[in-house]
């Protein structure tokens, strides 16, 4: 728990951390970033709250379980996304979506161009899957080694 | 049908068949001495007991040969080669990872430099 | 049969359902522990299965090659790549369908074992998580045909294997082990990652085949070569790099300790696919005899060092984790004697023998030291106490576990008719022709082996009951039933040795050596 | 000369690392010192990647040119995964070291041995 200016600016600062990160996971395909790097981002976000309000407050709010489920979640639609392209005939991790005119179905244009939000088939899925999944671990990581250093101090 | 279970390897053959086989028969011989045997033998009322000077048999507990020092005498033997080889485990982590680089920088030598 | 679409996909499920299943069950230990257990073991069950499927199809039909992300698995080279297989490809060939038997049958023997053996312990669902992710580094490991993608799969098999043998923490010893292998596996890791980075700089390809096909052997190339070889021959365990072997073995639970040992091979298929596979075609330099010769080398050391230290252990899996160190020797001066004499008229006569030994090694270590490690395990399950000093009379009260520690004993001192005995055996004719003072340190070894293995029965089983263990049961059946397979196994594979070695060894060995085909499968008819 | 910059580097940051895990017997600081090596892995990947006058392979509004290959950025990128998780996994076993032992010195983790 630090101080009130501490608290009110991390509270201002969590919601832009959190439509950053997420702006990264959602343009992962067309600039640099990704489900990684934006999971990062949110989490990194997460760790501000923590540095702000402790890792007991925090915890009790967002809690592990809620994030390891959010872990897990982002780790099966990766598999299932991967998976689902022996439906369509096509090997593990084939992009079974892209070109097909439905979401995130348009052609790429060739060239420079400023970018199509809704191209890349498979890719922006696996980025949102794993942006859920890292978000989940590295908080998960972060809650528990402060728990961690917590009990070492008290 | 000898043939399909023998293991060639080069210069010899191996046939765990036939060797079974032998086994059972060693088997069946060793039945038959000890069933010539003397029908009268009684384990019972000292037969089986050591004689040990007279005195009393200690317990079986008391004489049940642990592990450590089953061969002392080896490792006696061996003492030269051991107090060097034993103090080279010496469980910190810093010695771990300079043998680990010192092998492969000799390796390294070997394969990239002297060629 | 069989349903098409799981023959077509057969190398993508192999990896897909240990991993999947990996992931579901922290959620499925939400419905109960027993649907968890239940749900593992059916995971490993059906990897076994798919390993199966994909050993047959190899060995019928040749190579297998997965495409990941293509339309069809066969599309290697994409047409606007520049001829170049810029996809991750698995290339499974008899010696990785071999592999991947050995890590599921182990898999799955390890599992049921687990079911009992760690029902006293708390966060049993990250525990079976994490062993089906430690399955899939190792299937990942050796299926393989891509350098890259080998190292990510070698860091899931060092992180997995280093929490698992932190999972007891055991007043901080467990954890002491872990942090070493955890930490020495990291570094190995960076430095097979360099030597990717090396190859990467020269060849412009991660693929195994176009780097084969590329591969001019430069000064940078041999330094690669080297950092390959020692930071692989490191995670398999070989002397003098093998330091963290007894810690990491001697205080994981024992059924993990029973898979790490097919962890370890699963680098010892890397040290041989690289050789091999990558630089087989410098086979016409004289450098080749030196790769040969170092490898026999690494061999010989682990050999005899890790039997004479493991003679005056008294902490039973210390004990059987020495010896893992010098059977990997075994393993090592096998094929070692392979590389040494590939593309001479020897290899053909007792070269490609001597290959077979070591690689039919690999099986059987993998088979009688986990069902050594697993009676271990249920003695210390039982008594509560690993030291062989504290010991003794447990033959009275636990028969089975007595049997079959016999059979895995009487099977890695080499005594016939177990399996041992058939693959060193091997070993010993042909590497007499090469050197017979090779050969005749590997006997002595074996022969020390029986001896230290002597001790170890005499002192868990021998004697009369002690009041202490007057209570000691046999254990649960699930235990005895992960034992009692690889005994199984320990037992056929002695009996029939001829048939496993035509059937799995010889097309494994050839597989190795023919680094031609291996290309050709991967790039077409080159 | 110019070119080779980074390579330096490289070595510099790698012996760095290697100096430190060799030398201190701090746990901590030996797994800083694997991050460090790691570090250097990772810039000798990026820096194999650099083509002089390449353009970054990012489509949008991108001139025109030749792109280069963004296989090591991935490679990179992969190894810092890898890193981070390695990193929190060996600094947690660090963590309960410290409170098992009551130390972080390798010198005191040595209970097993020989």
């Amino acid at each position: 728990m630090m101080t009130r200016i501490v608290r009110t600016a991390a509270g201002v600062l969590f919601p832009f951390v959190l439509i950053f990160g997420f702006y990264i996971v959602a343009h992962g395909h067309l600039t640099p970033g990704g489900g990684f790097q934006g999971g990062a981002v949110i989490a990194t976000g997460i760790v501000l709250l923590v540095a702000a309000f402790g890792a007991g407050e925090i915890g009790r709010r967002i809690g592990p379980g809620a994030l390891k489920g959010s872990e897990a979640l982002g780790l099966l639609l990766f598999i299932g996304t991967a998976a689902l392209a022996f439906g369509f005939g096509g090997t593990f991790f084939a992009n079974w979506l892209a070109n097909g005119g439905a979401i995130f179905g348009n052609v790429v244009p060739f060239g420079p161009n400023p970018g199509d939000l809704n191209t890349g088939g498979v890719i922006p899925l696996m980025n949102l899957a794993v942006g859920i999944e890292v978000l989940g671990a590295l908080s998960v990581i972060v809650l528990l080694m402060f728990k961690g250093v917590r009990e070492e101090t008290e | 049908m000898i043939e399909i279970f023998s293991l060639s390897t080069g210069t010899g053959s191996w046939n765990p068949v036939v060797w079974l086989i032998a086994l059972a028969v060693a088997f069946i011989v060793v039945l038959v001495i000890w069933a010539t045997g003397e029908r009268s033998y009684r384990r019972e009322g000292g037969a089986a007991a050591p004689f040990l000077s007279g005195n009393a048999e200690p317990e079986k507990g008391e004489v049940q040969i642990r592990a450590g020092n089953l061969y002392w005498g080896f490792t006696e033997a061996l003492s030269g080669y051991y107090k060097r080889l034993v103090p080279l485990h010496t469980g910190i982590l810093n010695d771990y990872v300079l043998w680990f680089l010192g092998t492969m920088a000799t390796i390294v030598l070997v394969l990239a430099v002297v060629r | 049969m069989i349903p098409e679409i799981i023959i077509r996909n057969a190398p993508a499920l192999l990896i897909a359902v240990p991993m999947l299943a990996a992931f579901v069950t922290p959620v499925i230990a939400k419905a109960g522990n027993g649907v968890m257990k239940a749900w593992a073991l059916l995971a490993t069950a059906v990897t076994a299965a798919i390993a199966g499927i994909i050993a047959w199809q190899v060995l019928d039909f040749g190579t297998i090659i997965y495409t990941f992300g293509a339309a069809a698995p066969g599309l290697t080279i994409p047409l606007d790549s520049g001829g170049i297989p810029v996809r991750i490809i698995f290339t499974i060939d008899a010696m990785s369908a071999f592999m991947g038997i050995i890590a599921a049958i182990s898999g799955f023997a390890v599992c049921l074992y687990a079911i009992a053996s760690e029902k006293r312990q708390t966060g049993q669902e990250m525990f079976f998580a994490l062993l089906l992710l430690l399955e899939v580094g190792i299937l990942g490991m050796v299926s393989t045909g891509d350098l890259f993608n080998f190292f990510v799969f070698l860091e899931i098999n060092s992180i997995a294997g280093a929490a698992l043998v932190s999972y007891r923490i055991r007043g901080g010893l467990s954890v002491e082990a872990a942090m070493k292998y955890g930490f020495v596996s990291t570094l190995g890791g960076l430095i097979v990652l360099t030597a990717i980075g090396l190859l990467y700089g020269q060849y412009g390809a991660l693929n195994m085949a176009m780097v084969a096909t590329r591969m001019q052997f430069t000064v940078l190339d041999g330094i690669a070569l080297a950092m390959l070889v020692t930071a692989l021959a490191m995670k398999s365990g070989a002397v003098p790099m093998h330091f963290w072997t007894p810690d990491a073995y001697g205080l994981a639970p024992s059924s993990v300790t029973a898979f790490l040992v097919v962890a370890s091979q699963a680098s010892l298929y890397g040290v041989f696919r690289i050789v091999f596979t990558l630089y087989g075609g410098i086979v016409q330099t004289l450098d080749w005899t030196t790769v040969g010769w170092i490898v026999i080398v690494l061999g010989v050391l682990s050999m005899f060092v890790g039997v004479t230290m493991a003679i005056p252990q008294h902490d039973v899996k210390r004990l059987m984790a020495y010896h893992a160190v010098s059977q990997t020797g075994y393993m090592l001066l096998g094929v070692g004697v392979g590389i040494a004499l590939l593309g001479t008229a020897s290899f053909d006569t007792y070269g490609i023998v001597a290959m077979e030994g070591g690689i039919f090694h690999i099986f059987n270590h993998a088979m009688y030291k986990g069902l050594l490690f697993l009676t271990a395990g249920a003695i210390i399950y039982r008594t509560g106490t690993s030291d062989l000093n504290r010991m003794g009379g447990l033959g009275h009260s636990m028969k089975w576990t007595m049997l079959f520690f016999g059979i895995g004993a009487l099977a890695i001192a080499g005594i016939p008719p177990f399996n041992g005995f058939a693959s060193k055996l091997m070993i010993y004719e042909s590497v007499y022709l090469f050197n017979p003072l090779l050969a005749v340190i590997a006997m002595v070894v074996s022969i020390l082996t029986l001896a230290s293995f002597v001790k170890v029965f005499h002192a868990m089983f021998m004697g009369p009951k002690l009041p202490e263990f007057a209570e000691v049961q046999e254990v649960p059946a699930p235990m005895l039933l992960g034992m009692g397979l690889l005994a199984v196994i320990v037992v056929l594979f002695g009996v029939f040795p001829d048939q496993v070695v035509a059937g799995l060894v010889e097309p494994a060995a050839r597989a190795l050596a023919d680094q031609g085909a291996y290309i050709a499968s991967v790039l077409g008819g080159a | 000369m110019i070119a080779n910059l980074p390579f330096i580097a490289v070595t510099v940051i790698a012996l760095i690392g290697i100096v430190v895990i060799l030398t201190r017997k701090n746990l901590v600081k030996m797994v800083m010192g694997l991050s460090l090596i790691e570090a250097a892995v990772n810039l000798f990947l990026v820096s194999l990647g650099y083509r002089n006058g390449g353009i970054a392979p990012i489509f949008t509004n991108a001139p025109a040119g030749e792109m280069v290959m963004p296989t090591v950025q991935a490679m990179t990128l992969t190894n810092i995964v890898i890193g981070i998780a390695t990193t929190a996994l060996l600094l947690s076993f660090v963590m309960l070291v410290y409170r098992k032992y009551g130390s972080a010195d390798a010198g005191v983790m040595r209970r097993l041995k020989e």
